[in-house]
């Protein structure tokens, strides 16, 4: 039986040591009126052999098509050391580690990699995953109603520059406890936030303001004069950042006068594939004060019987499985094996490699840019600094263009046609180190036949 | 064994060059670039090797040792499972690639949804959630959404008995609504009559798992069932416990409204050293409209992901783009690999090996927290009587354990059974393994009345100690600093 | 620097422990004459991802074609977990384990190795592993007439289904040692040694008679006369076998009455890939009286200071690292990785898995026969029972029509022409558990198509 | 940590049915068919992979601690190219499908072989021996080819240092050669005098390691090359030592005949628990008509196998299809990221690492064994006076820096210095590392005074305390037998 280990000799015994003279009279608990039949619509079991062809066939369907898509998850290259270590049972097939004693791997690796991302971010304090960047927002929006305890509005400034998707979640989950999240429009040249529209809220109750940098349109936000606008404001400041860019921008512990309170994004750039959307991380730093605030797991260093250094869950009183409803969160269950990637990454590439992956992706997206505007018919939306990411506009529709590439095997952008009807045509491009020349060429060559 | 932190390895300007590009320059603003460099350490390739090698054999895990964690299902995560599910064409996919360049991993997604269907006996299938939690969360969200969109206003209660695991009433508040706690009887089922008495107009629903999670089964469901949708209340399925009973009953058949599913527990995607999880979710017809997106959907021949265009009334999206697809294709090849008869081989072993390793704790002088019961794929030891008599706990038990070999049972959950141990073996444990583990327990007991401060101190073989909670808590050290120069 | 972790602070104080002023001065013991420059056709170094890309192209160039070759490397099933285990840096990154204490894990898997390997063959002990099966042969022959004290021919009888490549490397191999090898013929209609060839020398002096089981052309040997006619004769037995027939085989232990001398073969499938030819495994076993001629290294269980069961490297004095120029033969590593998912792949399918493995590659291979001989032009050339290969002919030159085959993703078979001559536009193909109906199907219409 | 054999974990009937197909028929004589099931576990998938992990856990490599092996070259082995010789393509090929479906890997064995050409100064490569040993007899066995292709029959003498390798007197005896060994020096460079006496008419040639096994560059090479050539023999290059002199000399410059390289060692394929290796041989232009074959050639812009038809006089074939493919794919990988500085580094970063790790030692007091010599990449300590005033032996030392967390070094060879050990760090270690040994000898060196026993008993941390090698080749148990019912 497919992993299963019961002899036939075993079976016996073991019924005979209960009682019962079946196993199907393990289950006279069940009223038999609920007991169901046949799983008529299950497919035979196929051996290992069988499925491992049928996915080899799904996935030549799906081919390896150059991919020019970021929005929110981005092609790194993952040295072959990380999934190689992820991937070794110790790490794969262990949980959430409640007994510390036998837990030492993922702990002090949970440790370190609280102390990696504290630093990337400026901040303080990890925890040691949420779900993906997108909750995490959420998460960070209840956190600071929780934690701005002077603020009773509940109410969350959102930038129109922030993830759309992102803004969806944070709705969709946040917004059954009644929090109230206003818009804040962009400026139309630069695609930033339109720091003068903040005058609306001047003097007002805001519990926090999100600001996404570099933001959903990669361009980079004036996240200095936004953090002091709202700190001045009586508001927190929550950042959404991608990690791969604090290699090179100032971290949000140091926007502005204070830096912010509360630091969110999606760590799936840190060595964790594309996969199809998941599994990701969501990362979530903060000042020590609110640490009793954040959701999900924290790791502390303390000492054994002997005094000697090991590490441990901490701060539990905060969790579901001790304070229930009242809990800061209910997530149990987190991203452990990617937080395992992301810190075998970190530790691979280091401070510089970091630095230099997000230097030449923005060298690559810069080239990308400048080649796909050559194309006629296509341009560049937004001015000033951007960091790996760039709005383009077409002369027609971008649908039928992306998938009239993808029959090429490109994946040519992510249409804004949706979210950002206002934009027209226009379309989000990225580049990272792993595009190449010719990788750009072939796809300007590709755009400007079906373009002209 | 002790393993330095990878910070303490780190030199000044050691670089693993193989793994990044060359130098290039960045076109960053003054203002907005970053001064000084993070604390990264600066390692080689092998000592960034070597460490985390080192590390993970700190680790107890389903791969090295027998793992009888309560609620938690470690069961065997066949290798061909992580193997094909990192093809490369699916981890190079992004999530925005257009359709037409994934329908072979939509594919998979949409036959994964009917295979949930048919194991639950429910209407519809969303894979989206990204772990149980998140599962709970849809599901009593979409109960609230259900409530409002019939101008039901007033239903923002959720009943959740004393046994429930602790997300069940974290979710209930994260969606808004108020936490209503009914006891258990002394048989482990539900107190009946303390439902009838706070079932109302208030009554949002009511989040069971069954078998519940004191490791037996709600034998009078369908009355319960009756009680609360006869209050205009909607029933919740936990579907965490699921291992128990695939199968053999279907939530659907048992009147629940709404379930969600731990495919890394039944359907073995890897535990990951506390994730990642899927929280899928299934849902009666009521609920329907209220799924959370996207789903997968046909369109011709063609795969589709349905969107808030397709089910206006969704209660919206929970993740950035479709929640933990890696997760949910090796629970399809799980399923695809076990196929019919091996779903009810899951419940009948995971059930077999429970009764079997109860019945032989039993006979130890062990003491079942619900004795005159089956148990389903796990069961409750409680050592009040020995905590009583020999001044040892149940973390002193569990911790000497791992002196043994064995990783411990869940520990003080659930709650309301004092000193106990949540014992779930699963199906893919061979019989000596149990046998193993009697023995170990046994030999814990003996020392318990002759050495009982063997247990106090344990565990004593490991790479630590009995490690300093309070301490931890107290003095918090979460990130490593360097030394002051 | 690649994989070198030295910073200029670490080398600065190292020079200056060594007192040398620069790493230049700890060359200057080589006469400057003698010292090369730059190594000018070494291109530039290439980062990990790069030579990513590189390889995957190079992977894309050669393509996935559906193979019906045997030919001595098969394709099975290799269950996941096999390489997933050995590709564990405790397998992958140790070495011969000179250190016993420190080598249980290696040790221990290759004292299973040996017990699985000797009962599969029927013998009492077992090597750790030579090169692979062709170089295995050599080394049997060797020991044969090292094993044989009465016999001083050195002659070795080698028929011709012996695998041509085999006595190829035999020859280069054992043939500075002035063996003498004589070849023995087969029987046109069934493929199978002549067994009346051996008349010939009846009587003389025969250090060891070599069979293959089942032959190159896949056709079952009458093992049981031939051995006891080489026993009869006072020669030595060699056993040359497909590890995977055994399941089904009668092992060479049992062959004739007193069974074999020594057993070789190829392991590779057994949980090795095809992977172009290498690397792979020659496993040899033999009787407990010729132990001490046994090339390779052997692991032995013994106690240790407390009592208590270990593995240790054992009978080292057969080795060259002791004996030196009196060694049993030069081999030191060896393949002992390949051996490791050897041993877990047997552990695996275990003994009732190996059968069906093997009875469904022979069902595989007869459907193959069956649908292959039904095309024009096409037709099995032996009788008798064979295993999962069979030879056919054509009615035209092989080589073209196995090119033409491969253009459309096809490796039809292996051609007989450089090796049987005699056989005519022969071509050997085989089918594994591992090709399906459709496969075959559509082999058969390729075939057909071609030679209508 | 004990983990039982895997026929321990055995029961009757168990099965893991996804590894392999529904039963068939089987259509075999009754005369032909195997009666007895061979002695293979039966067990279910979570135990293999549970032993085996657990077995693993047993082993010292490379990835979890030092391994300063002498002579082995235990540097790091980049996961890459593991990972990329793993691609499915490769993995898939069979070795007998036209050239024309292989022109990618045929592609990089090409450029492989240049490359070898290029960092050895040779006129040909052949890359099929299997590992350095095989190298060796292809070597050998050119040069026999080449002396009788001139009818120059008498020379059969193989003149082998008395410092060599046991591989180099095993193989001219292979190859049906004489051994004549010659001693060396007090300073560790060849007694020229004694290899004038024995050079002659006989002489086939001599097998030098340059640096020699003695961890010292050999000095006078260039004479000796006078003195084997003007003799009538050739010179044979054992590589095993290449990581000394990589970028730096070259083999061919030096006046090499002939050389192995162990792909295994210099350019870091997996040295996997004792194999597989890679043995590629180099040769000058005398020796190119006798190279062992297949080798890759090239014809228009394809790549193709040059067989006995290109290459009539080759030696002959020496695998069954073209040797260890996957651990050449491995070096070719390597040498790329190396690229032309990194291959110069490579030599360079191991000669600081030992000349380092050599003068803490001396300075720490061991004895070196060649005083006023260079370390090259490796070098030897002798633990003769310590043996001889403490009663320790370099076995001991080895034994207790295991209790350290050290693999050993290599002991006891070369066997003309006493209680030596021969001392290898590699240039992928850090100083860190190599300051750690070196605290852990001046330890043992404490502990040698203090507490011999400390040194004879060990190790004392490990899985098994020291083994009884005696009565491992005495009472020979090389396989498991079942317990008699
Ligand atoms: C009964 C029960 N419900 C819910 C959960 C929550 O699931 P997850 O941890 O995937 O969020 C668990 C898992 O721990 C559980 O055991
Ligand atoms: C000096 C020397 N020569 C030859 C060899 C033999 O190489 P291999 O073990 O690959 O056969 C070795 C390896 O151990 C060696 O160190």
């Amino acid at each position: 039986m497919p992993f299963i280990p019961h002899t036939d000799a075993d079976v016996r015994d073991m019924l005979a040591t209960i009682g019962v003279p079946n196993i199907d009279a393990l289950f006279d608990e069940i009223p038999s009126s609920l007991r169901c039949g046949v799983l008529a619509c299950i497919p035979e079991a196929l051996t290992e052999m069988d499925v491992g062809r049928l996915m080899q066939e799904r996935a030549a369907q799906d081919g390896r098509p150059l991919n020019f898509i970021g929005a929110g998850a981005y092609e790194h290259h993952i040295p072959a050391a990380v999934w190689s270590i992820v991937s070794r049972g110790e790490f794969y097939s262990a949980y959430t580690p409640y007994q510390a004693e036998a837990s030492q791997g993922t702990l002090q690796l949970l440790y370190e990699y609280q102390t990696m991302i504290a630093s990337l971010t400026g901040m303080q304090v990890a925890n040691a995953s949420l779900y993906d960047g997108a909750s995490a927002v959420a998460e960070a929006a209840l956190m600071a109603v929780r934690a701005h305890r002077r603020s009773t509005s509940a109410r969350i400034l959102m930038p129109t520059t922030l993830n759309p998707v992102y803004r969806q979640v944070t709705r969709a989950i946040a917004g059954n406890q009644s929090l109230n999240f206003e818009m804040l429009p962009y400026v139309p040249g630069s695609g930033t936030i339109d720091a003068t529209a903040l005058d609306k809220w001047k003097g007002q109750d805001v519990t926090a303001l999100v600001i996404q940098q570099p933001n959903f349109f990669g361009q980079l936000e004036d996240v200095d004069a936004l953090t002091d606008w709202a700190h001045a404001n009586g508001a927190l400041v929550i950042a959404v950042v991608n990690p791969t860019s604090l290699a090179l921008l100032k971290p949000p512990g140091e926007w502005g006068q204070k830096g912010v309170d509360i630091v969110v994004g999606e760590g799936q750039p840190l060595g964790v594939p594309l996969a199809g959307g998941g599994p990701y991380i969501g990362f979530m730093t903060t000042r020590m004060e609110h640490v009793r605030q954040m959701p999900g797991r924290i790791v502390g260093r303390t000492l054994d019987l002997d005094g000697k250094p090991g590490f441990t869950l901490t701060l539990q009183a905060r969790e579901q499985h001790i304070r229930r409803s009242k809990a800061t969160s209910n997530i149990c269950t987190n991203q452990g094996l990617l937080v395992t990637a992301a810190t075998i990454y970190l530790s691979l590439v280091g401070p510089e490699g970091l630095e230099r992956v997000a230097a030449a992706s923005q060298a690559r997206t810069r080239e990308l840019v400048a080649a796909l505007t050559k194309v006629r018919g296509v341009r560049a939306v937004f001015n000033g600094p951007r960091f790996h990411e760039a709005v383009l506009t077409l002369d027609r529709p971008v649908g039928p263009v992306l998938e009239a590439l993808a029959v090429q095997g490109i994946v040519g952008g992510y249409s804004l046609a949706e979210h950002y009807p206002e934009l027209g045509n226009a379309l989000l491009v990225c580049a990272t180190e792993t595009r190449n020349s010719n990788d750009i060429a072939r796809y300007a060559a590709a755009l400007a036949s079906l373009l002209s | 064994m002790h393993e330095k932190l990878i910070f303490e390895h780190s030199r000044t300007g050691r670089t693993a060059t193989a793994q990044f590009p060359a130098a290039e320059a960045a076109d960053i603003p003054a203002g907005l670039r970053r001064k000084q460099r993070p604390l990264l350490p600066e390692v080689s390739e092998l000592q960034v090797v070597r460490h985390f090698t080192r590390l993970s054999q700190l680790n107890f895990s389903i791969d090295t040792h027998f793992y009888p964690l309560g609620s938690c299902t470690m069961k065997y995560n066949p290798r061909a499972c992580n193997a094909l599910a990192m093809l490369p064409e699916f981890l190079s996919r992004h999530p925005y690639a257009p359709e037409a360049t994934g329908q072979g991993l939509l594919g998979c997604l949409y036959e994964l949804q009917e295979m949930l269907l048919e194991v639950t006996g429910m209407q519809g299938v969303s894979l989206t959630p990204m772990a149980g939690a998140q599962g709970e969360f849809a599901g009593v969200a979409m109960m609230r959404a259900y409530h409002q969109s019939r101008g039901d206003l007033a239903r923002v209660e959720i009943i959740v008995p004393d046994a429930a695991h602790g997300t069940n009433p974290a979710t209930a508040t994260m969606c808004g609504c108020k936490v209503v706690e009914i006891p258990s009887l002394p048989n482990g089922d539900i107190d009946i009559d303390a439902l009838k008495r706070v079932v109302g107009p208030a009554t949002a629903g009511i989040m069971l798992t069954n078998p519940s999670t004191l490791g037996v089964f709600e034998r009078r469901i369908a009355e319960v069932a009756g009680i609360v949708h006869d209050a205009g209340g909607l029933l919740y399925y936990d579907g965490a416990n699921l291992n128990a009973i695939l199968g053999k009953v279907r939530p659907g058949d048992m009147g629940f409204d709404v379930i969600h599913m731990n495919l890394h527990k039944t359907f073995s995607t890897p535990h990951g050293g506390g994730g990642p999880g899927s929280g899928a979710v299934g849902v009666g017809k009521r609920l329907l409209p209220f799924m959370p997106i996207p789903v997968v959907g046909t369109q011709g021949n063609q795969y589709r992901w349905l969107t808030e265009k397709d089910l206006p009334q969704s209660i919206g999206r929970l993740s950035g783009f479709m929640g933990n697809a890696g997760v949910l294709l090796r629970a399809y090849i799980y399923m695809r690999m076990l196929g019919r008869p091996g779903m009810q081989r899951v419940s009948e072993y995971a059930t077999l090996n429970a009764n079997y390793l109860l019945a032989r704790l039993k006979a130890a002088g062990f003491d079942a927290a619900y004795t005159d019961r089956r148990a389903s794929h796990e069961f409750i030891i409680t050592l009040k009587r020995q905590s009583r008599e020999l001044g040892v706990s149940a973390m002193d038990f569990a911790k000497r354990l791992l002196d043994y070999g064995f990783h411990a049972p869940t520990t003080y959950f659930p709650l309301l059974v004092p000193e106990c141990l949540l014992i779930e073996p699963t199906e893919t444990e061979a019989k000596e393994e149990l046998d193993g583990f009697v023995d170990a327990m046994i030999a814990i007991l003996a020392e318990a009345s002759s050495d009982p401060d063997k247990l106090h101190s344990a565990p004593h073989t490991l790479p630590v100690r009995r490690l300093d909670d309070v301490r931890a808590a107290k003095q918090l050290d979460l990130t490593w600093k360097p030394a002051q120069a």
